[in-house]
């Protein structure tokens, strides 16, 4: 048993964090945030690094990864706010032509919404009757479907949860970052308890979401991902709403990343399973163990 | 403990409601939120139709038990807001009337009762948020004159706003709460400009304001110089004591309105749900009751409400923000809709535990003003 | 309106209190938890001093006062953790003999508990098959009936709530006391913020609870007074909690009067309606303003 | 990401719940809890036979993996809490097996492996319990003795010791971290009072220790004078690494049964309830996890568990204090009933906040040395 990552393991993930602060950098996000649509050439980037066929075989022109991997690189698209329907996409690639190479955007319903519904080229499942709504999250477009969500895939749901990981990893670091810059009442607030303590607890909550994320990308049992969805959903949310309450004023402007991961939480927590859902899967397993 | 009102106070409310039920009817439409002069006329037609009805003396001066009538009376009958007024009869009027000269009184009060002139404030700066005694708006005096240069943030209605409450720090040398005055600038003073700032709501609700060598009048300073510290204190924990009662009147009625939805959308049957919506009803339900008891307090005291207001801020800042996470559990996915009223709300009320004291302030003071705890070294 | 107590309910406070501190003291109180059964002789002076006959009229020997007052009362026992089927007694005055003057022992059944039964003169209401429990209250004697706990009437829930809010301010006053005196690191553990917090939370939770028992005592209204109840429970609760916490390893001693907080306010809770039950009453007041 | 194991330690696995199967039947009856040295005759009987089956020494020199196995296993199968022998195998040894020297470590480890010897702790003093290192129970070197007076509290086993790792004060002068030593007191030297000492839960669990000029000779320190600080920190980040493995193990057996007490009296079919106890069923699966991403990292270092067991305390003991609330939430009105096993579980995990540096120590900890903020002024 060895549950660190690999050495390659490692290197995936800082490859694509370089790689994503390359191609998505600050200015990338502040225009994603200002409505510029879906960047075709980021997702055909995106493609051509292999995020979307890391899981396909070699033999069928992937990068012949797993669950982990995936994971990992999930990690990274929700730390840097990446956006677009990159999940519903990479889970075509080998299915639907040009998804495995960033050329054709995929969508897919999920818990009563689907993402980027008028920019994508092809949608999974059925999304009759969408209506378009304003959406709280700057970064994606969003349709309502009638009627509530149907059920909705392990996979999904395991790499929702990466993406809430990697935010919930991202406001924690937002938060430290400013707790030792900011100076009010002559020291920097990290020096004060009150706020020492809500990093510390967003550390806490993001690590033992971390667990349970990686361990469910190694055994992909439902369960445990079912599981793992609701740990990371409840660390996104609150890490994103305790880096605001860190950031004070400041995080209360538009300018501030902040809100764009509470916003962003707040979405993917409404993918399947949602957190009411998770807990009902997972008194059925007590119920199963019993 | 007597929650009865006397004969004369509910004559007021009676005649408040008769009063209501007669006007709101008469109002123009509602601005659009974004045109900042529309909201001003708007808002000041309100007030001056409550000063005309003899209304507008219920923020300061009338009893802290009629104007909790008159907040409740009016929010329950969905009368405007206080919107562009907000300023000036509940942070710079009070202040003015409690610290003002006679000659300060006359020019500035009666103004702001009757709608005609509208406040903003210029307290926060962006280096001196919680720490707010810490800001650095510099005022040096030229003769009869305060030349002042720096920069605020969190400015509502600056766009539109007559005046301008600003502290500055006049004694860089002092201690730091020591050094700091209170002054009204008029905003159409040469080296003003208005930057609008844009929230996580997405409004441009607020603006920051840079003033570059603004001159004001001497005579404009309320109270002594760098005695401004004291002075706007006077205004927060006014701001601390009955500014939430009609919010708190309007929180119980969208915990209906949320109930009524879940009744809609089905999710009334999930105990869960039914079981957070009825804790909320016992929350706001004390809610109002804290507030009847500071305003007995205040009454008996004969001053600005007392640190009780910090208690209250601190439970009411959280359970606002719980009652807006119980509509977007009931909403669901429509949670996600901005295009609900509920979820730009829930937006907002992300800045109650922050604004005005976040809410680590707010418990600094509880421990150490009423609990006597000593402060950290 | 003028909610504030009248210099008549201060002083009865005040009396009430200053009995209590002679007639109950740190000694008696420790008998008590000892086990040392029901003092007889406390509960005749509860008698002559008022107590149980405090809302019977004049005419009929009471002392003619109101819900309000004891509402003080019961703060008061609950402040000082006073032994004894008190509500229980003080609503039988005038009803059973004896009850008003001290002289009778009034037991009833409330949420499947009944308390003191063995000692109890008298039990109103039905306490058959009740078996006796080892009671996790040292200060009360519990059987257990069959079958769960019945309604109950909102004047046994009000005193209830009054008992909790008393606990709840004891528990903080506790707290507080003790973050002044105890030194670690070289100050009192008060000058820390996250003791600090804990502390201002232990009181707002209490004011809260109080304006909501209070103006229940003075409505009388069945729905307010279970919000009360469902207040006071939780600030008893989470304030006898904090304050172990604030108190560290000293608090979680035997002699530390702490725990026999904790132990009641959870006894407390149990009674009708708890938390649960007046959760769902204040949903069903909510469907009636609908 | 790998959570298989390799077929060394599956043989491991494999050999050990043979072996349990075939001894636990053979085991003779518990102990009254308040007949120590029935308890002691118990737990180090086990112990015995874990030494002569060769289990013992998968508690130090072994991998941490092994470690895993073997608490996973002794507690899934229901064999003895390691009891008497806690502080000899978790604290004592460890800190002995990592700084004393080759004579020390030849003394005193191999009794603590065969259950001969018991340790007992005393570390904790009235007025030193968060702030550990402000100890005040002073040595005073008298030739190649020391001279020992103070008082200890919170010491389980005392009665029945034969050791005690005792924490004193060399150097009154030093910065109250640089003055510590640590010894190995005989627990039959003359000077020594043990005075029971009773908790919340009602039980004798712990002692104080009154020590009277105890004289304890300097052969018996481990490390250098006025470094027992440094040396004690290797003791209590080995307690915070895997010291809580069986008790996760136990944490989800008991959630089970309180589903099982649920469906049994119907608790089961409110939803809040079955929320309750699926969300603590993600919980304490986490918790696993992250236990064994501790062993991994601790494999990979080959060093102590690092600050890493800070996070893992901090959310375990609030998990296991949720636990036997929501146990309590089942059982209604019987929480009430200490004759319930669950109710003086509840009582005992009140401590766990708190024993073992407090959750406010803890975060600032994880604060402070993982995250890198500053210490306050």
């Amino acid at each position: 048993m060895d549950f660190q990552l690999t050495d390659e393991q490692r290197a995936l993930k800082t490859g694509v964090r370089e790689m994503l602060a390359r191609r998505f950098d600050a200015t990338a996000l502040r225009a994603a945030v200002d409505g510029g649509g879906l960047d075709r050439g980021l997702w055909r980037a995106l493609g051509d690094a292999g995020f979307f066929a890391l899981r396909l075989s070699e033999e069928a022109g992937g990068v012949g990864l797993g669950l982990p991997e995936a994971v990992l690189l999930f990690e990274e698209a929700g730390r840097a706010l990446l956006p677009g329907p990159l999940i519903a996409t990479q889970l075509a690639a080998g299915l639907v032509e040009g998804a495995a190479e960033g050329a054709t955007v995929v969508t897919a319903p999920d818990g009563g919404l689907v993402e980027w519904l008028a920019e994508a080229d092809v949608v999974r499942g059925d999304a009759t009757g969408a209506e378009p709504i304003r959406s709280a999250d700057p970064l994606t477009p969003l349709h309502r479907l009638p009627g509530g969500g149907a059920g909705g895939s392990p996979e999904r749901a395991l790499l929702t949860a990466a993406e809430q990981l990697g935010s919930a990893g991202r406001s924690t670091e937002l938060a430290v970052q400013y707790a030792r810059e900011r100076e009010q009442f002559g020291q920097p607030i990290g020096a004060f308890q009150a706020v020492k303590h809500l990093c510390a607890q967003m550390l806490v909550r993001t690590e033992v979401a971390r667990a349970a994320v990686h361990a469910a990308a190694v055994t992909g049992d439902p369960v445990e991902i079912a599981g793992a969805k609701l740990l990371a959903d409840e660390a996104a949310v609150r890490c994103a709403r305790d880096c605001l309450q860190v950031y004070g004023g400041m995080g209360f402007t538009w300018e501030a990343e902040v809100h764009l991961h509470l916003k962003r939480a707040w979405l993917r927590r409404e993918r399947w399973p949602t957190p009411a859902r998770g807990r009902e899967l997972q008194a059925a397993a007590l119920e199963e163990a019993m | 403990m007597d929650l009865s009102y006397t004969p004369e106070e509910e004559e007021f409310r009676a005649g408040l409601r008769k009063w209501l039920a007669g006007v709101l009817p008469t109002l123009p439409p509602k601005p659009d939120p974004l045109d900042w002069p529309g909201r001003r006329v708007y808002d000041t037609g309100w007030q001056r139709r409550l000063y005309d009805a003899g209304y507008a003396r219920v923020h300061w001066g009338a009893s802290a038990t009629l104007r909790l009538i008159f907040l409740e009376e009016t929010e329950r009958a969905g009368a405007p807001y206080v919107g562009a007024n907000f300023v000036g009869l509940l942070h710079a009027g009070p202040t003015i009337a409690a610290e003002g000269t006679e000659e300060q009184r006359a020019r500035w009060l009666e103004p702001v009762l009757r709608g005609d002139e509208v406040w903003c404030q210029g307290f926060s700066e962006p280096d001196a948020g919680s720490d707010l005694a810490a800001l650095r708006t510099r005022a040096v005096r030229d003769g009869d004159t305060y030349v002042v240069s720096g920069a605020k943030i969190w400015t509502s209605h600056a766009e539109v706003a007559d005046w301008c409450e600003l502290l500055v720090r006049t004694d860089p040398d002092a201690p730091k709460h020591r050094g700091i005055t209170w002054l009204a600038m008029p905003m159409d003073a040469p080296g003003i400009t208005v930057r609008p700032l844009r929230t996580l709501a997405g409004s441009d609700e607020f603006a920051q304001l840079f003033l570059d060598e603004v001159r004001i009048p001497v005579g404009h300073r309320v109270g002594a110089e760098n005695d401004g510290w004291r002075v706007t204190m006077v205004t927060l924990s006014y701001e601390r004591g009955t500014a939430f009662v009609g919010e708190v009147v309007a929180c119980r009625r969208v915990l209906v309105e949320i109930a009524r939805a879940a009744h809609k959308n089905g999710t009334w049957d999930d105990p869960v749900i039914r079981h957070q919506l009825g804790a909320l009803n016992a929350e706001f339900t004390a809610l109002w009751r804290l507030i009847q008891w500071n305003v007995s307090e205040s009454e008996r005291s004969g001053g600005p409400p007392g640190v009780g207001g910090s208690v209250f801020k601190l439970r009411y800042s959280h359970a606002r923000q719980e009652l807006y996470d119980a509509a977007a559990a009931v909403l669901g996915p429509d949670a996600l809709d901005l295009g609900r009223e509920w979820t730009a709300d829930r937006l907002s009320s992300l800045s109650y535990t922050i604004a005005a004291g976040t809410s680590q302030i707010q418990q600094n003071i509880v421990a150490e003003r009423i609990l006597g705890l000593p402060k950290g070294r």
